[in-house]
């Protein structure tokens, strides 16, 4: 039954797909019919999903399609119920989100056909990825997914910068593709066939399991976005229209570590212990870099890919950690970093998710998403403001909203580490730790420069003092993610009692003491090593702030409002409030050789004073320099050396054959 | 009468009737027809050949099994798509004086005479015949190939001319040996050149005449099939002829010779007792994969470009008949069949990209989709099918090779991941480009056909999502004909 | 009766805090031989305070009117999860170091965008400046609670004074790096010399008064109130973390006494430390700072590496 | 030992050793007109090897071939390039070969190659045969050699021809010649082949007013 639910999700999102070709004469059957159809499948799906962890159920079809020998297995597990459901979820809040925001398109020249169309292949192609139970279906649905995704992100193809973005992501999805492709052929060589079922059974030496995880990690890392193969995403992720941004980067680097998590947890099976090593680093240094990296941007959408990559990290860390204590034979804390892993994809799912909408209403009432232009938005957009700060404390971690708990889990597994027996990985866990320590530090202060800058102060431009506040739809969806980053932060323990399931299926080990404690209790190991009641926290800050407030209500509240104190010089203005590069400037000084950054000060002066003074500042991704630019200069040159081949003489042509002749007769003989 | 009759006849026939006729309208609407015809009749001979699995005809002179009448079907479809596509096209030609009336006879008769090689090529069962057809296959084609008489046309017809001349000599020669080796072993010494005979004697042949014999064979063939070092003519002639002509060259031409090479691969085989033959085949084919996956980068003329496309494709193919595992032939029948939809698909939309831009050089060809969006999608689409992206059959068919691979030459499987990479990259950054972004001042909409395009995209589409029974069956029986052993 | 007992010892925070800050500058004036206020001076700035009139800037939001109650109240919640007096009380439980880190980087958040909404110049720079110190000081922050958590395998502040107790005096190397850390770190966190210097109203040297500098009347009561408060709570974490002896482990009468007195007597010395250090050291460059907290991290990491290497020994 | 052979072994010997000559001789002369000549006298020699079997082994087929390749080879191609070189006034041109002796040296390195290829093949018939074939494969590479050693389209023709002398004198010494549709086929695709180069020498001599093939080289790769 959940999976018909689920197919019967995936044939209404085709079916959106199908009407929208027509849209372009009607644009009311795209915001109403269109979108309409996809929130219904949106929300299907997530009943679907939720429905199939809830009763922790396995169901299995084949369709009729692909090789006539290999037809598409599907699989509905808790596994991919869960991140089943997350997709759902986000479908149901971007597509209703889209019926206020995809006016935008109402009079450019892109036309809502293409947008209708491919938005509905790219959620099904994710939901077909989740579903799939076989290689062949698997990378016909994970490539249908990237291709499709492709012609979103060039959809404003006008822009020079999206056609670049398109075209790179499209390349780096190829290659992560093809190596999720070698990684699966692996093991199809030692098992037969290329279910999933007959992967399981593959025998693998540890070096063949070590080549495929390898390309695993390979593939789904690209996807995912992990440093340092991270450079397309925040080409590509921000220039979409923002409820697909909101889609690629809150759910589609889920589906990339679902297949992660698919292939090395429960294909391949059993665990090594320097793969869970590699993670750590790769996983810390994403999370690092990925908010340093987010911290220098001025571009809100860029700023917010940026920090995708963080939570990818963090993400990967838990895992990590999860295999480190497999391996190693501590399964049950093993599934408490696994647990930590899922929960922390859900709370991204939802609160960036909620901060891409967020700057997408910014843009969409201010055309907007320079930094450095905004300001004072909190006026003008009140609920939106409201909704966004929400957001940036989720992601911030900071309590009691949800991204805290699943950073809190991470931590709590982390320093478990003395479980361990090798000493030097009780004292590399630490060490990652106070890296994730660093990372979470450094995203408060991310997200300070983001809301202060955007929402606080004075407006900087004109058209951002005359925003307006967005219409409803756009509303409504970022008040259901609002609300939910609040629940998932309040309610962990039920959450994660619900979630205990998936480790306990995919790992097979029973999971800690979620099963025992309450609703109001978290705790992952047990009540004296460590115990967190959001709910209690909550109760508390209310009735004490509420105390103080009523305190200081007894007497005749006396509030003056008077001009900002401007030390008495008179005429402060707009653009003598700290600018987001100020803000960041500190840590940029502190931490200079991470980024490759080209500061030039010219500054004009008669005698004294200056007259004046102007300040460029170019800050790129190290990545491209190291990594990428020299991979292209190799083919580029290979692809003129080969021009030789072809001189346009016809002798040499001929000389060509010739000897060619002459050697195989040689060789034959 | 049979149905043989009809299917070499009709384009024999047409070969004359077009020849005769002036007016160039009517005649393109003729191609159409006879093509059509050709189509129906080849149609029915599939259907009867399916049940008995093997015809002979004229005393054996021709013989029809699953292998050539598969590729009979193929042919006379894109044979007759390609004739669709090329009568507004040539029209529009017309119009803007770049073929007179006179040449657009020459056009016309010498696409049937084209189209009536290529089936007589398939349908001989005389290795010699075979070869005849091969040969006039190639004069008809160069006529085509010159047909604008400018100086890059004649340039690219003499080296075509050239090259495929001494190559098929070569083959002759081949041929000649092969004879010469079974001349002593069959009794009927006039059936010695039948392939139907050679494959039933293969184990007597001496192997030392059949692997010469090979040799020849293969870069006679090979030169023809476009591997590497032996395709230089290959970019020359797409890029230089009318568009149609590149598609059923890309489309056609290429399968046929690499039909005429598995049938005296099969033979081959049959006498060594090793696998010479399937190793240069997977040698050969390799390096025309990796190098033209290469040569798709900064390449300026777009027609050159899919021409060195299609070099890549039809050294994967080889590479696969080489590797000769069932799984491997099947998924190179399969590919045989996408590559040569996709690739006459893709040249149908790059013909009426270069008119409306009147120009082939790829930096001049800039925002289709603003000037025609039909053209612009077909052409986006097309090259992301045939980049291997499912649920594209090129992806179905590229999938199953890379598991042959795998499961025989685990390590070359990272060679073929790399270059399909490179090749990917190479396609996309010279398409993109052309298709997106803001069009330049005089592109103006032409008035085209996309009717094949769709049509052939869909059927690709289709084989990407289901292979059907009856196909799957039939692709089987061939594996079954060319490895001795089937897959399902 | 525990409860009851957990709410006593949060109001003794709270309203023991503002004593703490005025015997500091008691003994300052003193080392500083100038003529002292009275110790109950700070309990006189807070109540004038809170009855002067408020006033706002003229586009100051909402965020700026809830951010002091916001911060107050984490302080207090944070206040009534360390032990003071006696451990193992309910409240304890609610929350573990972790989350108390967690709960100062809350406020610390909204007073940074707070400062922001007025639109100066001071409020961005204190509010950048204050992140920056903050997220150098974080890692060490965690990284000695970890060198902690380790030694006792819990992140729950009274179940790790138990075991601390349990074990009596051990001479452990690691405590001693942590302890270390740990009070540098507090010093930065509490806005103490040589970080920042909550006297001065400088703009080149100001941090957590820059980001302050727009409120006014009982805003201000609240946030300075609240600092107060953190400064406590990081005094008695160094305390009764690293020294818990003392602190009563049930609730009777005489162990609460001996507790209370002792905490006193623990808190007046750490005062007199603070004080000494501060006289003896001058305030740094905000481009220093990050020097001496990853001096401070380092001495933490030492603390986590004897703790792997010398204590829990085998290593392979 | 070859008065061992029997008479007609030894004139195919004879004759397989003119054509070899002839080879050489294409090879050897500069002026086109002088290989024109040397290549009619080649297919003279074919024919006459043709005639020679079908007489000793009663192969009436062959007389035809025997025909077909007399006027074809023997006159009508020769005849028809002689006009065309008169026509494009190409008789006093003389080619320059970059160095004749590297290139008759390397041919007769081909002839010794060739041998070699050509030894495994003992049983199943006699030794004539296989030296029949060792010498139709070098007249083969020879004539493949000449295309390359040639710039003018007019001896590159000539080539391509030599090619299928040699292709030839195998089918017809080794294997009394092809089927008579294959020997039909071949013979009207070399006829349209000729036609073909007629009417190519003229175009080409209009775009690029010469026959030298190497000034064909606007469609190249290089410099890209």
């Amino acid at each position: 039954m959940p999976l018909s639910l689920a197919l019967l999700s995936i044939v209404g999102v085709l079916a959106s797909a199908l009407i929208s070709f027509g849209t372009d004469r009607a644009p009311w059957l795209f915001r109403f019919v269109v979108l309409g159809l996809l929130a219904v499948s949106g929300l299907t799906a997530t009943a679907a999903g939720v429905w199939v962890l809830l009763t922790n159920q396995n169901l299995a079809i084949e369709l009729a399609l692909g090789l006539p020998w290999l037809p598409w297995h599907l699989r509905l597990d808790a596994l991919s119920g869960f991140f089943f459901a997350i997709v759902g979820l986000i479908t149901f809040v971007t597509s209703l989100y889209a019926v206020n925001y995809s006016r935008e398109f109402q009079n450019s020249p892109y036309s809502y056909s293409t947008l209708g169309v491919f938005t509905g292949l790219f959620i099904a192609g994710m939901l077909l990825v989740l579903l799939a139970d076989d290689g062949y279906a698997f990378m016909v649905a994970w490539e249908l997914m990237s291709l499709s995704s492709y012609f979103l992100v060039v959809y404003q193809h006008l822009n020079e910068s999206n056609r670049r973005a398109g075209f790179l992501y499209l390349l780096m999805a190829h290659v992560g593709g093809l190596s999720i492709l070698l990684s699966f052929g692996v093991m199809v060589g030692f098992g037969d066939g290329f279910s999933f079922a007959a992967m399981r059974q593959a025998a693998l030496s540890p070096l063949w399991a070590s080549i495929v995880f390898g390309l695993a990690f390979f593939g789904f890392g690209m996807k995912a976005g992990l440093v340092p193969i991270h450079a397309w995403l925040p080409e590509a992720h921000p220039v979409a229209p923002s409820h697909i941004s909101a889609l690629m980067s809150g759910v589609m680097l889920k589906v990339a570590i679902y297949g992660f998590i698919r292939v090395v947890f429960d294909l391949v099976g059993d665990l090594l212990w320097w793969w869970g090593l590699l993670i750590l680093f790769v996983g810390a240094a994403s999370a690092l870099l990925g908010i340093l990296y987010a911290l220098m941007q001025n571009n809100s959408k860029r700023l917010l890919a940026y920090s995708s990559i963080e939570n990818v990290g963090i993400i990967f860390t838990a895992l990590g950690l999860a295999i480190l204590f497999i391996s190693t034979g501590h399964p049950v804390l093993g599934a408490l970093g696994f647990l930590a892993a899922l929960y922390h994809s859900l709370n991204h799912a939802l609160f960036k998710s909620l901060l891409f909408l967020g700057a997408g209403a910014i843009a969409h009432s201010s055309h907007e998403y320079n930094l450095e232009r905004m300001g004072g938005l909190i006026h003008k957009l009140p609920y939106t403001a409201v909704f966004f700060l929400i957001g940036c404390i989720s992601i911030a971690s900071l309590p009691p909203f949800n991204g805290f708990v699943s950073e809190w889990l991470i931590f709590q597994t982390a320093l478990q580490t003395t479980a361990l027996e090798s000493g030097i990985l009780r004292l590399i866990i630490p060490i990652t730790a106070a890296v994730l320590a660093l990372t979470g530090a450094l995203a408060v202060a991310c997200f300070v420069k983001l809301y202060g800058i955007a929402f606080l102060g004075l407006p900087r431009t004109r058209h951002v003092k005359h925003a307006r506040e967005v219409g409803g739809s756009m509303l409504a969806s970022q008040a259901i993610l609002a609300v939910l980053c609040f629940l998932f932060g309040i309610f962990p323990a039920l959450t994660l009692q619900t979630l205990a399931v998936i480790p306990e299926k995919i790992l097979a080990t029973p999971v800690g003491e979620f099963a025992a404690s309450s609703w109001l209790w978290l705790t992952p190991i047990s009540a004296d090593v460590a115990s967190y009641s959001p709910a209690l926290l909550l109760l508390g800050i209310v009735v004490v702030g509420f105390l103080g407030w009523l305190l200081l209500r007894l007497k005749k509240p006396c509030v003056r409002r008077a001009d900002t104190w401007d030390c008495g010089f008179g005429g402060g203005t707009a653009r003598m409030q700290y600018t987001a590069t100020s803000f960041a400037m500190p840590i940029r000084h502190i931490l200079s050789p991470v980024w490759h950054s080209s500061e030039t000060i010219d500054e004009q002066r008669d005698d004294l004073r200056p007259v004046s003074i102007k300040h460029e500042l170019h800050i790129a991704d190290r990545s491209w320099p190291v990594l990428y630019l020299p991979i292209l200069h190799y083919v580029q040159w290979v692809a003129r050396r080969i021009g030789v081949v072809q001189t346009g003489n016809i002798r040499v042509y001929l000389m060509y054959s010739f000897f060619t002749l002459l050697a195989i007769l040689w060789i034959v003989t | 009468m049979n149905d043989l009759t009809w299917v070499l006849g009709l384009p024999l026939f047409g070969t004359l009737l077009l020849a005769l006729l002036r007016n160039h309208r009517v005649a393109g609407w003729l191609n159409v027809i006879i093509s059509a015809m050709t189509l129906l009749a080849s149609f029915l001979l599939a259907l009867t050949v399916l049940d008995q699995n093997r015809l002979f005809f004229f005393n054996n002179l021709f013989f029809l099994d699953a292998f050539n009448v598969y590729l009979t079907v193929l042919t006379a479809f894109v044979g007759t798509t390609t004739a669709v596509f090329s009568r507004p096209y040539m029209a529009h030609e017309v119009e803007i004086g770049r073929v007179g009336m006179r040449r657009m006879r020459i056009y016309h008769s010498m696409y049937q005479f084209f189209l009536f090689a290529m089936l007589l090529a398939l349908t001989s069962n005389n290795l010699g015949l075979l070869w005849v057809a091969m040969e006039a296959a190639t004069l008809a084609t160069v006529l085509l190939v010159s047909l604008y008489r400018t100086p890059e046309s004649i340039e690219a017809a003499w080296k075509y001319f050239i090259l495929c001349g001494v190559g098929i000599a070569q083959a002759l020669f081949g041929t000649v040996l092969l004879y010469f080796a079974a001349f002593h072993v069959i009794p009927v010494s006039h059936n010695a050149l039948l392939w139907s005979e050679l494959q039933q004697y293969a184990g007597q042949l001496n192997p030392t005449v059949t692997s010469l014999a090979f040799v020849f064979l293969l870069i006679g063939y090979g030169t023809k099939v476009g591997l590497a070092p032996l395709h230089n003519w290959l970019p020359d002639a797409h890029s230089e002829g009318p568009t149609p002509m590149s598609a059923v060259l890309s489309g056609l031409l290429l399968n046929v010779a690499l039909y005429a090479l598995i049938r005296v691969k099969i033979i081959v085989d049959g006498s060594l007792e090793t696998n010479i033959a399937g190793y240069l085949m997977m040698f050969f084919g390799l390096l025309s994969f990796v190098m033209a996956s290469f040569f798709l980068h900064s390449r300026r003329n777009i027609k050159r470009m899919f021409s060195y496309s299609s070099i890549e494709h039809m050294g994967l193919m080889t590479f696969g008949f080489g590797m000769g595992t069932p799984l491997a032939v099947f998924a190179a029948l399969l590919h045989m069949t996408v590559h040569s939809l996709t690739k006459s698909a893709i040249f149908v939309t790059v013909g009426h990209a270069c008119q409306i831009a009147g120009t082939q050089s790829i930096e001049h060809i800039r925002g289709l989709i603003k000037t025609q969006p039909s053209v612009g999608w077909g052409l986006l689409i097309g090259t992301a099918a045939i980049a291997g992206f499912p649920p594209f059959g090129v992806f179905t068919s590229e999938f199953l090779l890379l598991t042959a691979t795998i499961n025989t030459w685990p390590w070359l499987s990272v060679i073929l991941l790399t270059s399909l990479a490179v090749a990917f990259a190479g396609l996309f950054r010279n398409i993109q480009p052309m298709v997106f972004g803001e069009q330049p001042a005089q592109q103006v909409a032409v008035q085209a056909n996309m009717l094949p395009v769709v049509i052939h995209l869909l059927l690709v589409l289709s084989l990407g999502l289901v292979i059907p029974e009856f196909l799957a069956n039939w692709f089987n029986q061939v594996t079954l004909l060319i490895t001795g052993s089937g897959l399902l | 009766m525990d409860w009851l007992l957990a709410l006593l010892q949060t109001a003794l925070f709270v309203f023991g805090a503002p004593l703490l800050l005025g015997w500091i500058k008691r003994l300052k004036a003193l080392s500083q031989n100038r003529q002292p206020a009275p110790v109950w001076q700070p309990y006189r700035d807070l109540r004038r305070l809170f009855h002067k009139e408020v006033v706002i800037a003229h586009h100051a939001s909402w965020l700026f009117r809830i951010t002091p109650y916001i911060v107050f109240g984490a302080v207090v919640l944070v206040a009534s999860v360390v032990p003071l007096l006696v451990t193992s009380l309910p409240t304890a439980a609610i929350a573990d170091v972790i989350v108390l880190v967690g709960f100062f980087a809350l406020g610390r958040f909204f007073l940074a965008l707070a400062g922001m909404d007025i639109g100066t110049a001071f409020g961005g720079m204190g509010a950048s400046r204050e992140m920056t110190i903050a997220s150098m000081a974080e890692p060490a922050m965690l990284m000695a609670v970890f060198t902690l958590a380790m030694t006792a395998s819990t992140t729950n502040l009274s179940t790790a004074m138990l075991t601390i107790l349990h074990e009596g005096l051990v001479l452990r190397p690691s405590f001693i790096f942590a302890a270390l850390g740990l009070m540098m770190v507090a010093v930065a966190e509490t806005g103490r010399i040589p970080v920042d210097n909550p006297a001065t109203h400088l703009e080149l040297t100001m941090v957590h008064e820059a980001m302050i500098l727009e409120y006014s009347g009982r805003y201000l009561a609240l946030i300075e109130w609240a600092a107060q408060i953190k400064l406590m709570v990081y005094g008695v974490l160094v305390l009764n973390l690293f020294f818990p002896w003392g602190i009563a482990t049930e609730t009777t009468t005489n162990a609460l006494l001996i507790g209370s007195v002792v905490i006193l007597a623990k808190l007046m010395l750490l005062a007199l430390i603070l004080v000494v250090s501060e006289t003896v050291v001058a305030k740094m460059r905000l481009f220093r700072i990050p020097q001496y907290l990853s001096f401070a991290f380092l001495l933490c990491l030492l603390g986590a590496l004897s703790h792997v290497i010398l204590e829990a020994g085998y290593i392979i | 030992m070859l008065s061992h052979l029997s008479l007609y072994e030894q004139a195919i010997f004879v004759l397989a050793a003119l054509l070899l000559y002839t080879c050489f001789s294409l090879l050897a002369h500069t002026r086109l007109l002088d290989l024109i000549r040397a290549f009619a006298w080649q297919g003279v020699l074919l024919a006459a090897t043709c005639a020679l079997v079908a007489w000793v082994l009663e192969q009436p087929h062959l007389y035809i071939s025997a025909i077909l390749t007399l006027s074809l080879k023997g006159f009508l191609i020769p005849f028809a390039l002689h006009r065309l070189v008169i026509k494009l006034k190409l008789q006093h041109t003389v080619e320059k070969v970059s160095s004749p002796t590297t290139v008759l040296l390397s041919g007769v390195g081909l002839v010794i190659f060739s041998y070699y290829v050509a030894l495994p093949i003992e049983q199943l018939s006699t030794e004539i045969t296989r030296n029949v074939i060792a010498i139709s494969l070098a007249m083969v590479l020879l004539g493949m050699l000449l295309l390359i050693s040639r710039s003018q389209a007019v001896s590159q023709v000539v080539g391509f021809m030599a090619v299928e002398n040699g292709l030839f004198f195998a089918a017809v010494v080794s294997t009394y010649g092809m089927p008579m549709v294959v020997e039909l086929g071949v013979a009207f695709d070399v006829l349209v082949a000729m036609v073909l180069f007629g009417v190519f020498f003229f175009q080409i001599k209009d775009n690029l007013d010469s026959l030298d093939v190497d000034q064909m080289n606007r469609l190249s790769e290089v410099d890209e």
